[in-house]
């Protein structure tokens, strides 16, 4: 795949814009919104992260991520025009189809994001078979917010509510949207609770605080839905480290009902 | 990696104060030598860690050069001090598992002489030149190679 | 299932024969698996004691690439690797070595086809002898399995005296191995097979696997696992002997800049790096939690998934292990507690 | 002299230490592991005998030991020197820890073999620590050994008879057994650093496929960086799966350090280490 353009997210973070070198592939490749690839730098290895533009934009690809390890960081060095390589798509996606007709909340922190605004401008794009639409993201501060075009894209728009906030202490001087962590904020908000499905990603101590407000709220847990994270290598269910009791996360996940996730033995 | 017998490859792992400076006072008096060398050049001598070495012959080199202050005029005190007892021990070590000790090369270059470097770098590039392409490890690298 | 009788000097000549005709042999030898050259390396010997490591990297080598790449300019050009379609026989292997085969195409099989192990395993002739080796730490019985089961070879042999042999013949493959040299058998003897096959000492059965399967199900966070990890080194010694572990590793490796390879490696779930995120969070933090997921990977995880105990019972990991953390000890431990 | 479940009894009642670890009997006769008894009552299954054969100074570094708090530690004249080293190299405290000496008569190569003067391990023959250097509390009684053949040194010696050819080839070849299963490097009481040099990824210095360029650099940088600081006690090749001959490096580092600095490891817990001191006098035949 071809990068086509470089978005500098924050300091640490980068999105990219992929086509197909070959057209071919292109037109045999579809996705649903929540799969994975496994994008690779050659002679530096092979990463995991999401999908994170829409299966309904075609016309090219959008992956983010943050300069953690090796490959991020050789990632990061790349320029317009290079290439990389993308196996994929894996794992399971956004049970899209069953919320249709529903209200949506999606809830997101930090990198977050990127899995969840694959779903938010597939959601959007079918704006008509959604009932309410509520965007709750967060972050560390205001520089770490990725996607600052589309968060004020989204909050302009009056079909949907959008709600931005940073942690405490991470505030600028200008900074007009919410201050507080995720979690009470969404207390505070109090999306609808029936017939809603809730799609949750973030860090996973933003995970752990926000379920039990969601089940305060009165959300059903079959509704609340998030994606895990595990360390990946093959993205087939073979190399045994994603492994987290009876589930491959790279196969029946990375999506999970907060139900399933409540059955699985606590270890992510 | 093509007429490796005329065109050794040799990097060199050399001391920012000292060697650098010898083969820059070499540029600068136009002292002429063989241009196989690779220079790679770091704060002191004692930052030279056997992984590079390693990995310079992994990657091809034919040899490998390491050079730095004369005891006593490091630039850190002590810096060449600790990495000659290190070098003691590590090219015994290479010698013990079979590698060549005239690939490895170690010399004193300060920054006044360079001539010295010159010297250091021709001769070595011909002893390394002599010996060929370092086979052994060549072979090692080539496992599992493209094509066969 | 078909009997036949070789004698020695015809097995031997057999094995000559298939060399001569580019077959790889693969036998168990002083230290390992090895492929030998000539056939009086062979191995005759059912009793025997278990090679160190199993047969397991002639079908899943221990690093193999997976991709070439050559990169020029901004493009990259991708050449993939072909297994070669080289004939190997497994000779004299144990009946617990033999059935890891049929493990291990369990995982490589389901969703994805790893082909780079169905090419070697289809190219594999599996000929399992009869073991009359048990220590204290065997435990075949315990996981269904014996020291005459023929499940798993294609041809199983058993020793009736020191220079004749019964062959069963297990499989179509095994039937076609034999074909060409069927002057060399002769008429089977199964009365007596049977007999020798019954007085074979079979390890004690020491725990029930569905037991301890539901056990593990329910004890997640019990201390016993922390009274394992506290004396786990840390080492992948279990996981690389093991006929039956099969996580791996992916990384790229390079020749040059523009030159190099993408390998597969063993990799154990042992090691701290092994579910280590990027960012430093790490799921399995502690040598307690990553012994628990190789007990429960084995017993419970696998079993539920693929219906398949992922232990032959062999013994190798607690024979080799530094520490003899002793697999077949914590089982049973475990089989007690579940049973009080 | 004290018998070793008086003493570990003693320690953990009074409260001195809230663990001992130390060997118990496992399967057989002729095998033992190790064992952390943090009640009194496990002490009684504690034994000393030829076949203690693991150096428990390898538990001291371990994060999920050092929980526990102030240890006692069962310790051979040989596992007191990695002891030694390690209060050298600042990884433990001498006060954190409490070492219980056994008079040493021996051990064998491996488990499940009798010990006699065929099988006692190599090391011992020429033991000069049978009585630990290092000890709070010193039990158990010296008595005969067997005499044997050192066979390790023997091949070390033909190994430097070889050409330098001969010897590469015969490396390439032991190396090309390995199979990264680090057990070398978990067995041994010195490799303690939180993330191996092997397990370093940006850049990967060494690389973690067993194949042969990376076995032969992973086995050449781990006899390195133990160069002047193995102490002798032969764990890495008792744990190696593939019998690769690591004592074959290990020592000979040892004797180099020896020939050449006058060195042993582990005898001295306030001596500066070897590679990180350094002598104006040292030897530069080899510099130009």
């Amino acid at each position: 795949m071809e990068v086509k353009e470089v978005i500098t997210e924050t300091p640490d973070t980068t999105t990219f814009r992929l086509q197909f070198k070959d057209p071919e592939v292109a037109k045999s490749f579809n996705f649903k919104a929540g799969q994975f690839g496994e994008y690779s730098v050659f002679g530096e290895g092979e990463c995991t992260f999401c999908i994170a533009s829409s299966p309904t934009r075609m016309e090219y690809l959008e992956c983010s991520f943050k300069k953690y390890g090796k490959v991020t960081s050789a990632l990061a060095r790349l320029n317009v025009g290079d290439t990389i390589g993308l196996r994929g798509p894996y794992g399971n996606y956004f049970p899209i189809d069953e919320m249709k007709g529903k209200n949506v909340v999606f809830i997101a922190g930090g990198i977050g994001l990127a899995p969840v605004r694959c779903i938010i401008d597939n959601v959007l794009d079918l704006r008509d078979q959604f009932k309410d639409i509520t965007i709750i993201y967060g972050a560390r501060s205001v520089a770490d917010l990725v996607y600052k075009n589309l968060l004020k894209e989204w909050q302009e728009r009056k079909d949907i509510k959008t709600i931005v906030t940073v942690d405490p202490g991470g505030e600028t001087p200008d900074w007009k949207g919410e201050i507080g962590f995720v979690p009470s904020i969404v207390e505070k908000t109090a999306p609808k609770s029936d017939n809603s499905v809730a799609i949750i990603c973030g860090p996973p101590i933003m995970i752990k605080y926000t379920f039990p407000v969601m089940t305060k709220l009165g959300f059903r847990e079959d509704d609340i839905i998030t994606t895990l994270e595990n360390r990946m290598k093959c993205g087939l269910g073979k190399c045994g480290r994603c492994n987290i009791g009876n589930v491959y996360v790279c196969k029946d996940g990375p999506v999970f009902t907060y139900t399933q996730m409540k059955e699985l033995p606590q270890e992510f | 990696m093509e007429n490796k017998n005329q065109d050794p490859k040799i990097v060199a792992f050399v001391c920012n104060w000292c060697t650098y400076t010898g083969a820059d006072l070499a540029g600068t008096s136009r002292l002429k030598y063989q241009p196989n060398v690779r220079m790679i050049k770091l704060p002191c001598t004692g930052r030279i860690d056997p992984v590079f070495i390693i990995k310079a012959f992994e990657k091809g080199a034919d040899g490998v050069l390491v050079s730095g202050c004369h005891p006593g005029d490091c630039h850190y005190n002590a810096g060449n001090y600790h990495a000659r007892r290190r070098w003691i021990m590590f090219h015994k070590l290479l010698d013990y598992l079979g590698i060549d000790e005239s690939r490895l090369h170690f010399s004193w270059v300060s920054a006044s002489e360079g001539k010295k470097f010159v010297d250091v770098v021709n001769a070595f590039t011909n002893k390394v030149k002599a010996k060929g392409p370092f086979k052994k490890y060549e072979n090692i690298n080539k496992e599992f190679v493209i094509n066969g | 299932m078909e009997e036949k009788i070789i004698s020695k000097e015809n097995l031997l000549k057999l094995c000559s024969d298939l060399l001569k005709n580019n077959v790889d042999i693969v036998t168990p030898g002083e230290k390992g698996y090895i492929k030998i050259k000539n056939e009086s390396e062979i191995s005759l010997n059912s009793k025997s004691k278990h090679t160190k490591a199993s047969f397991k990297e002639y079908v899943f080598p221990k690093s193999e690439p997976i991709i070439y790449y050559k990169k020029n300019q901004s493009d990259v050009e991708i050449i993939e690797p072909k297994v070669e379609e080289k004939t190997t026989v497994i000779f004299g292997a144990k009946p617990c070595d033999v059935r890891s085969i049929s493990i291990l195409s369990k995982i490589f099989n389901w969703d994805y086809k790893d082909e780079f192990f169905n090419v070697r395993s289809r190219n594999t002739v599996l000929i399992g002898m009869m073991c009359e080796y048990a220590d204290e730490f065997c435990f075949c019985t315990s996981v269904n399995l014996s020291p005459t089961s023929s499940d798993g070879s294609d041809v199983f042999l058993v020793p009736h005296d020191e220079n004749t042999f019964g062959v069963k013949i297990v499989t179509e493959k095994g039937a076609d191995l034999l074909k060409p040299y069927e002057n060399y058998l002769s008429a089977g003897n199964s009365e007596k097979t049977k007999a020798i096959e019954a007085s074979v000492k079979q390890p004690e059965k020491v725990f029930d696997a569905e037991k301890v399967r539901q056990w593990i199900s329910g004890n997640f966070e019990n201390d016993y696992w922390n009274s394992i990890g506290k004396m786990c080194l840390g080492c992948a010694q279990c996981a690389f002997v093991c006929p039956v572990c099969h996580c791996f590793d992916i990384v790229d490796e390079d020749y040059n800049y523009y030159e190099g390879r993408r390998m597969k490696n063993w990799d154990g779930c042992q090691f701290d790096m092994f579910t280590k995120h990027a960012s430093g969070h790490n799921p399995r933090d502690d040598q307690s939690k990553r012994y628990r997921q190789r007990i429960s990977h084995k017993f419970k995880y696998y079993p539920d998934k693929f219906e398949e105990i992922l232990c032959t019972g062999c013994g190798r990991c607690s024979r080799g292990c530094p520490v003899t953390i002793d697999i077949k000890g914590i089982v049973t431990e475990i089989n007690e507690l579940a049973i009080k | 002299m004290d018998d070793i479940k008086t003493v570990a009894k003693e320690l953990l009642t009074s409260g001195k230490v809230n663990a001992v670890i130390g060997y118990i009997r496992y399967g057989n006769d002729k095998r033992t592991k190790p064992f952390i008894a943090q009640k009194p009552e496990d002490v009684d299954k504690f034994v000393i005998n030829n076949f203690i054969l693991n150096n428990l100074a390898v538990y001291l570094t371990r994060k999920e030991v050092s929980k526990l708090g102030k240890v006692a530690v069962i310790a051979k004249g040989c596992d007191a020197k990695a002891i030694t080293a390690l209060i050298q190299e600042n990884q433990i405290k001498k006060e954190d820890i409490h070492v219980i000496g056994i008079n040493c008569n021996g051990v064998t190569k491996d488990f499940d073999i009798d010990f006699n003067s065929e099988n006692i391990a190599g090391k011992c023959l020429n033991c000069d620590v049978r009585t630990p250097k290092l000890c709070d509390s010193l039990v158990g009684a010296l008595a005969d050994i067997p005499s044997g053949e050192d066979l390790k040194l023997k091949m070390i010696r033909g190994v430097e008879a070889k050409n330098a050819e001969e010897r590469w080839d015969y490396f390439e070849d032991e190396f090309n057994k390995c199979i990264k299963c680090y057990a070398c490097r978990q067995a041994c009481p010195l490799c303690y650093c939180e993330q191996c040099i092997v397990d370093k990824s940006i850049p990967r210095w060494i690389e973690s496929s067993a194949t042969k360029r990376g076995n032969f650099s992973w086995n050449l940088i781990r006899a390195f960086h133990l160069a002047g600081r193995c102490i002798g006690c032969n764990e890495c090749e008792r744990a190696c799966p593939m019998d690769i001959p690591l004592s074959l490096l290990n020592r000979k580092m040892a004797m180099i350090a020896k020939d050449e600095f006058n060195y042993d490891a582990g005898t001295d817990m306030n001596a500066p280490t070897l590679v990180g001191s350094y002598d104006l006098k040292d030897n530069e035949d080899f510099i130009e």
